[in-house]
């Protein structure tokens, strides 16, 4: 069956054969990295239109079906617009800071891209510290975010980006806490063993009802993160006209745009990959024929399926709450979040002492 | 005139403390129009609100004093254009009342229904919009999807959509559509029915109760010494439905409770709302089987001429008290006349309610005040 | 007592957020909910209300024949001065002179729909026609002239 | 309280002020430099007229006359208008807004409108003009330069 794990080895024994171990590594990157670039504008146009698709149905209203069947080049055509704007700077912003900001939230989300296992044996970089490569590379999207703030010269972008601050800050903890009860049950911080550690059964089903909390959690922790609605404070629109990115526009303004679903997309991998088995077909039990029907499903559309499944409900959350006000937001993470997880994590600890999952 | 914390000219200017001034409007998501708010803040913290008026003022006041007084009343369906047939009402029963006309019992009921329609489809598009500064945009759909229907009514029967003028002095412009009363009862039947749907996703979400709950509160003795009227003075307690005070039309033969709240913050004035509502909905019910026959315009001189004298009607729109006060000299137009909007008056208690709390509240404070900017500029 | 609040808090909270997902959740997957109107597309069988207040017209019969008789009642009831009515004097067979209009000017830019004027016309000459698609690359296009070219007054109208 | 007992009330506290019974509500005349005294009597105690839901200004061209109309939270039936005349070249009164907080922006209102200084009003601005308007807008010998229905 021609899956992507076969494709990949083709291609790196045909790159062998032509050229010198160096020169394929090289080779190897660069197609890496055009594979990586094409994905993320694939992503963008793809999240975009479904996002706009989504809220549309649930506004009971049609949304984009002009460009295209069904709409589906509207984004297409909406990156055009972009692209073909003049990205105006501010005069008085901080013109090195403002021109970086959007390319700094941009790399932040290429480079989570890296430990992710997009199918079987099909990822960039399997490294040992999985997890916490993630968790420690996804904070730092704050930083272009207090840059863009504040090198905007605007107080609307200067709030909103303190608000980032702030938020990004406070509900890493509770996502790290999240993420921890699944490392604590395999025991690996490495994305590949956390997939195969779920062969015969996702932990959202092995680990109990603490998973589960654990899960609930770490999608409220990851809407934050993301700064998604209810949570979106940092660009909170009736509040703050468009918070951080107010001064922002043309394909600058798009690289926020991108970035911002670009990372619902990596939150929402990473999800998919610890609760729900990441690429790992539905296994139950005992029914092997059934179990045997799904492994003929290829694993990308698992893992795909999966991803976009928690992308769906993150869209869901966005166009049913009102959205919370700051310092209920801080609440919300300080008082209920943050004691859940502690609490969450030492039963789980005690459940992988005792080995009382599946 | 103005101190210099008022307009920042320069957006790197800080007030006279240090604190941050933003200038919120004329063009701001939230602010639903062009009203000016110069906010400053400590912080997150609102320390002072100063509104800047007159972006959509277009002096109505002057401009009827050239008006006679069949022609006046147009002008007034584009003050509060969401309560556009209740000022008509209002002009048309001060002339009534200077001309002592009498109108028919068919105009007073229609009147009646399509006034509380109208209260209805205020509330409909306010619950909307607020439910969108508070960042929640679904509701609004489903907000004007109901509001649609009466829209289409108003269409049918009025010819217009939002700025009526069907209702002229001594009754009605032309008769009520022969499906008035069947579309209404669907109206009314709907609306029943999805009025639940605001429960489950506004009124008993928990994200919206605390954003909302002890969030910009009103006294009710600052609600009386600020003027404030409608919803957001009931909201604090006080009885102030010109309904009740005051009956017009056929307000005195219907049954319906005044809706009072107590607590004074955003979440009350909200319930008031939703709740007034259900006792528009209990008015139309009332009156849609009880349409009198007969003629729907009363015996009109051609020219009208109010005597020498000063008048005064106030009627209750979907905001609060409207008062209409007409000084006369005997002419086919009025010497002076002046609108008391109830918006300008609850706009004046935004400072005092907002001040200390966060932006975030400012939202909801000014989303529950429900201000039509054109009310306040007039 | 304190841990039985925030937990009763927590599911409480969480509930009515469900509540609120479900409504949601069922409007998404109801698809005959939709209520969008495909306006330049469904030109074809979008009806308006018959007394739809668009514009100001009036009406001629078969053999180009209106009624207005130029009283300029609806020049007087106009509040914003939309109307302007010019008159001349035709010469009846009978060799009379009688006054009729050569040009009732209307401004539509101007006007406010407000149907004042056809409330005023003695003769029900003017009407409001449900048009809504008013939209000219140039100003001066709104201004009309409603009486068409070579039409008279009908019989019998004073 | 009836009108008569009104009057005698308010004859025992301002003994200057005039009444008119013509219109639909009592009206009491009062001179400028007396309104502040009997403002603050309508609103104390027994009266209780502690909402003042209108405040403007009528040009009568000789002068500018200043109405107010007064009415108790406790009992709406009582409705009182109270007006004072001011001359209209050098208009000047007292404020009432700190007996009505609402004053406070309608005041400014007819400030802006009229032309008339309000004494020790807090905070006497221009709200809806802007700085450089010049002239008083609702005053009868105000011409607009530019009138959409004389043009």
């Amino acid at each position: 069956m021609l899956s992507l794990e076969s494709i990949t080895k083709t291609i790196q024994d045909w790159l062998l054969t032509k050229f010198s171990p160096q020169i394929a590594l090289t080779l190897e990157c660069v197609i890496v990295i055009l594979l990586a670039i094409t994905l993320f504008a694939m992503l963008g146009l793809v999240l975009v239109l479904l996002e706009r698709k989504v809220a549309a149905r649930i506004q009971i209203r049609l949304g984009p079906n002009r460009v295209g069947p069904g709409g589906i080049f509207q984004t297409a055509a909406d990156t055009l617009k972009l692209i073909m704007k003049e990205g105006l700077t501010p005069d008085s912003a901080d013109k090195f800071l403002f021109n970086l900001a959007p390319f700094v939230v941009m790399m932040v989300a290429m480079l989570l891209l890296a430990p992710i296992a997009f199918a079987k044996n099909f990822q960039i970089w399997d490294i040992n510290i999985g997890v916490l490569y993630i968790s420690s590379v996804s904070s730092l999207s704050v930083i272009g975010i207090l840059m863009a703030g504040w090198a905007s010269n605007n107080k609307y972008s200067l709030l909103g980006a303190m608000r980032s601050g702030a938020q990004i800050v406070s509900y890493e903890l509770s996502a790290g806490f999240a993420v921890l009860t699944i490392v604590v049950l395999t025991g690996s911080l490495q994305i590949s063993e956390i997939v195969a550690a779920q062969e015969n059964g996702w932990w959202l089903f092995k680990g109990h009802i603490p998973v589960i909390i654990a899960f609930v959690l770490y999608i409220i922790a990851v809407t934050a993160e993301t700064n998604r609605a209810p949570f979106d404070l940092a660009e909170a629109e009736s509040e703050l006209t468009a918070g951080f990115h107010t001064e922002y526009s043309g394909m600058k303004f798009a690289l926020f745009f991108l970035a911002e679903y670009i990372n619902i997309f990596i939150v929402c991998a990473i999800g998919a990959t610890l609760f729900l088995g990441g690429w790992m077909p539905l296994h139950i039990g005992h029914w092997e024929s059934f179990n045997h029907i799904m492994d003929y499903i290829p694993s990308s559309i698992w893992f795909m399926g999966k991803t976009f499944f928690l992308i769906f409900v993150i869209m869901w959350f966005r166009w049913t709450f009102p959205r919370l006000r700051v310092d209920q937001l801080l609440n919300l993470e300080w008082k209920y979040l943050l004691p859940i997880s502690l609490f969450n994590l030492l039963l789980v600890t005690v459940i992988a002492i005792m080995g009382w999952y599946f | 005139m103005y101190t210099e914390t008022e307009i920042i000219k320069d957006n790197t200017d800080l007030g006279p403390d240090g604190e941050l001034v933003v200038n919120m409007g004329p063009q701001h998501p939230a602010t639903h129009g062009v009203l000016h708010l110069v906010v400053t803040l400590n912080g997150e913290t609102i320390k002072k609100i100063e509104p800047h008026l007159g972006y959509i003022h277009r002096s109505i006041e002057k401009m009827c004093e050239s008006l006679t007084y069949r022609q006046f009343i147009y002008v007034t369906s584009r003050m509060d254009y969401l309560s556009s047939h209740i000022n008509n009402t209002a002009c048309a029963l001060l002339v009534e009342k200077g001309m002592q006309i009498e109108v028919p019992e068919r105009a007073k009921v229609v009147r009646t229904i399509l006034n509380e329609l109208t209260r209805i489809a205020s509330h409909e598009l306010w619950i909307g919009a607020m439910a969108m500064d508070l960042g929640a945009f679904t509701p609004f759909f489903y907000a004007f999807r109901e509001r649609e229907m009466i829209t289409d009514i108003m269409e049918d029967t009025c010819g217009a959509r939002l700025t009526m003028n069907y209702i002229v002095p001594g009754g009605l412009m032309y008769d009520i559509h022969p499906d008035f009363q069947t579309k209404v009862k669907a109206f009314v039947k709907q609306f029943k029915e999805k009025v639940t749907e605001y429960e489950d996703l506004v009124t008993g979400n928990v994200i919206f109760q605390s954003r909302t709950k002890g969030v910009g509160v009103l006294t009710a003795e600052d609600a009386i010494s600020y003027g404030c009227t409608g919803p957001v003075a009931r909201a604090s307690g006080v009885r102030c439905d010109i309904r009740k005070i005051d009956p017009y039309d056929a307000y005195d033969r219907v049954e319906f409770d005044e809706v009072i709240e107590t607590a004074g913050d955003s979440f009350a004035r909200y319930m008031v709302r939703v709740k007034e509502m259900n006792q528009s909905i209990r008015i139309i019910e009332q009156l849609i089987d009880q349409i009198p026959e007969g003629d729907f315009v009363g015996k009109t001189k051609n020219v009208l001429k109010l005597a020498k004298g000063e008048f005064y009607q106030r009627v209750e729109t979907a905001r609060g008290e409207l008062g209409v006060y007409i000084v006369s000299e005997g002419a086919t137009t009025p010497h002076r006349i002046k609108f008391r909007s109830p918006g300008f008056s609850n706009l004046s208690v935004l400072d005092h309610i907002a001040k200390g709390s966060k932006i975030g509240d400012l939202m909801a404070t000014m989303g529950t005040l429900d201000l039509v900017i054109p009310d306040i500029d007039r | 007592m304190f841990l039985k609040d925030y937990i009763s808090d927590v599911v409480n909270g969480v509930s009515s957020l469900l509540k609120g997902m479900r409504k949601t959740g069922y409007y998404f997957t109801h698809s005959k909910e939709i209520i969008t109107e495909q306006y330049p597309d469904n030109r074809a069988t979008l009806k308006l209300a018959d007394r739809f207040k668009g514009e100001v017209v009036m009406p001629h019969d078969e053999n180009n024949e209106h009624t207005c008789t130029g009283c300029t009642a609806c020049e007087l009831a106009c509040p914003n001065g939309t109307i302007k009515i010019i008159t001349k004097f035709d010469i009846t067979p009978e060799g009379k002179k009688k006054k009729a209009i050569d040009a009732f000017i209307y401004r539509l830019e101007m006007c406010t729909l407000c149907n004042l004027c056809v409330a005023a016309c003695p003769s029900d000459a003017i009407k409001m026609a449900p048009n809504f698609e008013h939209s000219v690359f140039d100003r001066s296009k709104l201004t009309k002239i409603l009486n068409k070219p070579g039409s008279k007054i009908k019989e019998g109208i004073e | 309280m009836t009108n008569e007992e009104i009057k005698t009330y308010i004859t025992a506290h301002a003994s200057e002020a005039t009444f008119d019974e013509t219109g639909e509500w009592l009206t009491i005349l009062i001179e400028s430099n007396h309104l502040k005294s009997l403002a603050a009597v309508l609103r104390g105690q027994p009266m209780q007229l502690d909402f003042l839901f209108c405040l403007t200004c009528v040009d009568f061209k000789t002068h500018l006359t200043m109405v107010y109309h007064l009415t108790s939270s406790s009992n709406r039936n009582i409705n009182i208008v109270l007006k004072a005349n001011v001359n209209s070249a050098d208009p000047i009164i007292e404020t009432v807004s700190d007996l009505w907080r609402t004053a406070e922006f309608l005041e400014r209102e007819v400030f802006e409108m009229f032309g008339v200084d309000f004494l020790h009003h807090p905070d006497l601005r221009r709200l809806i003009l802007e700085e450089d308007f010049k002239g008083f807008p609702l005053r009868k010998d105000f011409d607009d330069p530019i009138n959409m229905i004389k043009l």
